[in-house]
């Protein structure tokens, strides 16, 4: 789960971080109070997750109240990479002397949180080399150290108060990291402002798979109404932009299906993995769900596995049944009880295909035939 | 102990009174696998199927030798039942449990170095060696002997894989599942080393994803390897993850992508299919030279 | 630094373990009031850090408010173990089916903390067998495993909810006992009251050592007006029941000093430990300081390591010259700068002893004689 | 690397700039001691008499081959430092440091035995080699070298006693305070048995305290032991601590007090000092036998 930027921000703050003074607001109103409130030239931030915000406009320096007005009047208005602006950070506008770069994430390859430090902070931290971004590796059993941080901002080139700063702020954030379960940490830019060093910018990730012990959380971001209803039932939604509905069990097989129908020229419009051992009431809801999104043509692809083909197979015929399933269907079935699946298909009028290719090759033909019912025409 | 499995190894199945674990345990002991014991707290002196169930692991190893642990406890619990295992001298554990918060995973993982265990997973299908042990969840029915190594990330697509292999006449030596999450325990690179020893293994199948570097990992080992590599890397048309920041940017540096795993798979000397199917022919094409 | 019994509890439900519900109160009023707000049986507990309060009835049952009243009067009019009781616990009074022992301390010997617990708890714990008691080592790179605990639990006879309470309390505690760095933790007895356990009963011992990184910590305890000014020295002070003050350095020396006495038939009235790295500025104003507590005789038993004897003898030359050394005063040095310091002194009239056991017997055979000045008389 | 130290032994002063780390550092190296760098955070690149002081320790262990540590940094940045050393490959640790929370000392100890670093102390008065190197504060001028080896938990004591034996016409093969807290490092018996072998040492003193039980465990040791122990153990006469609860009392179970130690060393066949002054006779004794 991703936090919008006031999360993170409010969630360093909680760890002792400091942060610049700011206040979200919803409307232009709101806007032009704190802008007045403040007293001071202020900068109105978009609250949205998608990257290139700034590039996007998304960030609106104001030097009164009524500039901070006319500016959150435009972004109230905009939208972000698809995403509607609906909330504004408003922020004291920093003077900043330096900008750094600090972040945490794990290294999958040591299996080891790593903090990566770099003086050359701001956007375009990706296009900072190697060599100029300074790593210490955290070992978990014992935590980050101010001797590991120490090191990192003798090489940043940070002496004196700052550099006790910047020391701090990584051990704080690595506190943060490892008790409220981030997946990643970043602060960027890590401001210089007279002589005290002030988390600018914040993105913070934290796991989905922990919010069992974070009962403080806020909601996870969803793709939208099915999106939301289908994560309620513990599965993995993803929407995209073709014609064919997917629904596999795994991820990989997931992506094979997608790679198979790109093969064979169709692009997937959403795809839901089923993943192991979802129960047949749970996939005949993803099903309908998935059926909701007016698909061209609807491709199940399923190798039987936890996951048992007559199960599936009775899903999709109830389903069916119900009516909901207007676009065509392709099923695959292939493994456990991969024969008492097909009986049941076959006893209300459906068929699988035995292999992926096959499959993917007849949904694809039936995107470009416009979609006639592949089962019920078979 | 080794990750090699066979009709000796005694199996404790943490969770056993689950949905999953009690099915999975009788499936288990169904195929052939020593199912010695479980555990289940509160419910100890009960039992599943004729296997005891006791309060701990080591009433477990006491009492039944128990040697190995499949684990198909409730997420938030797993690291404890994992500490639990290897604190009682358990040195083979598979984490069949999905949605393990990784932070507990990296836990578990440093542990298993401080006592020199092996774990697989966390999220895996397991370790069959067919006609002998199993000790996971996988359609057990699919695989037949042979000669065939097959390791993967995925379970369900190395099920279909298995199953094409088999279908086309090949049998497996051993298939292991690494884990889907994001780090995971036992790496591509252990499972080659153990198959490039192997004496009943005459080829490998190694079943990828993108995302990580795991797979270009395993590329550097495999220019080391005598036996042929065959691979099959999912996502080459998946949406790109949602990126971890400019920090997952940073520490990827360009890994992940399907490109990147492919080409360093075949600069390692290994055959990538395009797709799944395909897989059964480069594998006869690799042991016809 | 131990904490008085409501510190304590209020830094277990801190921590998420159940306590009962409680009030302090300072005088006969608000006994009568609380106990009329609870509208339950209460019990008033005397709040002083000596052992065997309940044998020195320091723990009071009241039925009612007037009784309470009561009883309150007479607890606030006593003293337990020479402490006068100034501060009461009123509880409401616990119903309790079954009393369990759980403390957390530091074994030594292995460098760990461990974990004890006993079915039999109550205050007899100490007779209870250590066959009977539960133990398990915790490895501070991991902590407190709840497989341990369980095993703990089975061991005690304890099933079921209150097994697991039981194991949810005894992990908070061991988060409290490294957090808050204890150096003992106990919960005795850890009461069963129909299906909720509660700790009825706590001590908790806090490290001084760590105090700089607990802002939030109460003050620590200290021997009176003159024991609280030598801790702000950073000195070591214990006041004991003889004729004899001690000031020595280091601890083992200051042991020795008094074995030493002893031997000779003297008894230490307090001692004064200065440590190591004492300056001279330090070391006189507790010298004075003990003077003020108007010893017979005054024993100074220094072997000069980093304390420097010119500078010890400096010292003492400076106090006896501001008059305020009115006891007899014997002097050891040897060590550093030795030769230095018996001149300092000599130039003052006073004199040294080279061996503690001439000192000793000196200060021994001035008890006896009613305190002469040696020095002055010598 | 052992506990052993000698006039090659390369040290490193952490807190050099500090009050004592600057004085101990030029009285070690007035003794003998190759006092090669120094730390000091937010002070690298200046020196404290001629001592380069640095940034980091891991600069020290580059550029100077520093393989000790003597620590004088305040307590609240020794678990810092003492970390620091040891993930820098230093593995002979003197913490000269007093105060150093409880808490941080299990945790410096527990990476220690991963690293397989010794610890001496904290709130040690260090070790001395007489005449050829001396790691610590000890006022150095009060030994000589010779046969007798010294090992207490106090300092101003142990100083007292060498003093005495030096007086006495004795001299001192190495001497070693393993440090006055709860929890040290190095224990008596790491220490007894390193004198147990060395060439140079004819008989041993032992001082002791009242409290823990370190004592006790020593005497077990001796048992075993070829070459002569003498002991004294201070707290006679001293008021009981403040005990720490019954959870103390179930711990020590009778340990600790000043008659358990004296019977236990006296059974372990140390021969045992009522005070001080009495230990040279009783060196003298054991060594005429």
């Amino acid at each position: 789960m991703r936090l919008y930027e006031y999360m993170a921000k409010n969630m360093l703050a909680d760890y002792g971080i400091p942060i610049p003074k700011s206040r979200v607001v919803t409307s232009v109103d709101e806007a032009v109070e704190t802008a007045d409130d403040f007293g001071v030239p202020v900068v109105l931030k978009a609250q949205v997750l998608s990257g290139g915000r700034g590039k996007a406009g998304g960030i609106q320096f104001a030097e009164t109240p009524r500039i901070a007005g006319e500016n959150a009047q435009t972004l109230l208005a905009s939208e972000i990479g698809g995403h509607r602006v609906e909330t504004l950070l408003v922020e004291e506008r920093l003077d900043i002397d330096r900008e750094w770069y600090l972040g945490i994430i794990i290294d999958t390859a040591s299996k080891s949180p790593v903090v990566m430090a770099s003086a050359q902070g701001g956007v375009e931290i990706e296009t900072v080399p190697d060599r100029n971004i300074f790593r210490a590796t955290i070992d978990t059993k014992w935590g980050l150290f101010r001797y590991q941080m120490r090191a990192l901002t003798t090489d940043m080139g940070i002496s004196g108060v700052a550099a006790r700063q910047v020391q701090t702020i990584a051990i704080a954030l690595y506190r943060l990291f490892r008790r409220e379960d981030a997946l990643m940490a970043e602060i960027n830019p890590l401001a210089l402002c007279g002589d005290e060093v002030v988390a600018a910018d914040a993105r913070l990730t934290l796991d989905d798979d922990s919010r069992f012990r974070h009962r403080d959380w806020p909601d996870t971001e969803a793709f939208g109404e099915i999106g939301a209803r289908i994560a309620e039932l513990g599965l993995s939604y993803v929407p995209l932009a073709g014609d064919v509905a997917v629904l596999a069990n795994g991820a990989g097989a997931t992506m094979a299906t997608m790679d198979a129908l790109a093969h064979f020229g169709a692009d997937p419009m959403n795809f839901l993995d089923v993943g192991g051992g979802a129960d047949r009431e749970k996939m005949g809801e993803a099903l309908r769900l998935l059926a909701s999104t007016d698909p061209k043509v609807i491709l199940i692809n399923v190798f039987g596995g936890i996951t048992r083909c007559d199960e599936l197979a009775q899903m999709v015929v109830d389903a069916k049944a119900s009516g909901v399933l207007e676009a065509p269907l392709v099923i695959r079935l292939s493994g456990t009880n991969e024969d008492e699946g097909r009986d049941i298909l076959e006893a209300a009028g459906l068929n699988a295909f035995n292999h992926l290719d096959q499959a993917a090759r007849r949904a694809a033909e039936l995107v470009g035939e416009g979609g006639a019912d592949d089962n019920s025409s078979g | 102990m080794t990750i090699r499995v066979d009709e000796k190894t005694k199996v404790l199945v943490q969770g056993i009174t689950g949905h999953q674990g009690a099915f999975h345990a009788l499936r288990m002991m169904e195929y052939g696998t020593r199912v010695v014991a479980g555990t289940s707290p509160g419910k100890g002196g009960e039992s599943i199927d004729g296997i005891p169930v006791y309060e701990t692991v080591e009433a477990c190893v006491q009492r039944h030798g128990a040697n190995a642990s499949a684990l198909f406890v409730p997420a938030p619990f797993v690291k404890d039942a994992a500490f639990e295992a290897m604190g009682a001298g358990i040195r083979l554990l598979v984490i069949v449990s999905e949605h393990v918060p990784l932070h507990d995973t990296l836990d578990i993982l440093a542990y298993a170095k401080d006592t020199g265990s092996y774990v697989v997973g966390p999220n895996t299908f397991g370790i069959i060696v067919p006609e002998q042990c199993k000790i996971g969840i996988m359609p057990d029915h699919i695989y037949r002997s042979g000669s065939i190594g097959l390791v993967s990330r995925s379970g369900t697509l190395s099920y279909e894989i298995a199953y094409s292999l088999v279908e086309d006449g090949w049998g497996i030596s051993m298939a292991v599942g690494i884990g889907g999450d994001a780090v995971v325990g036992l790496s591509y690179i252990d499972v080659l080393k153990w198959m490039e020893q192997d004496e009943e293994t005459e080829a490998i199948t190694l079943i990828g994803e993108i995302g990580g570097s795991a797979e270009e990992e395993a590329a550097e080992f495999i220019k080391t390897m005598r036996k042929p590599v065959v691979a099959y890397v999912a996502g080459q048309t998946a949406p790109e993850g949602k990126r971890m920041g400019h920090a997952g940017a940073i520490i990827e540096r360009g890994r992940g992508t399907y490109r990147a795993k492919c080409e360093a798979l075949e600069e390692g000397g290994a055959q990538v299919a395009a797709f799944p199917w395909e897989v059964p022919d480069l594998v006869r094409q690799c042991l016809a030279i």
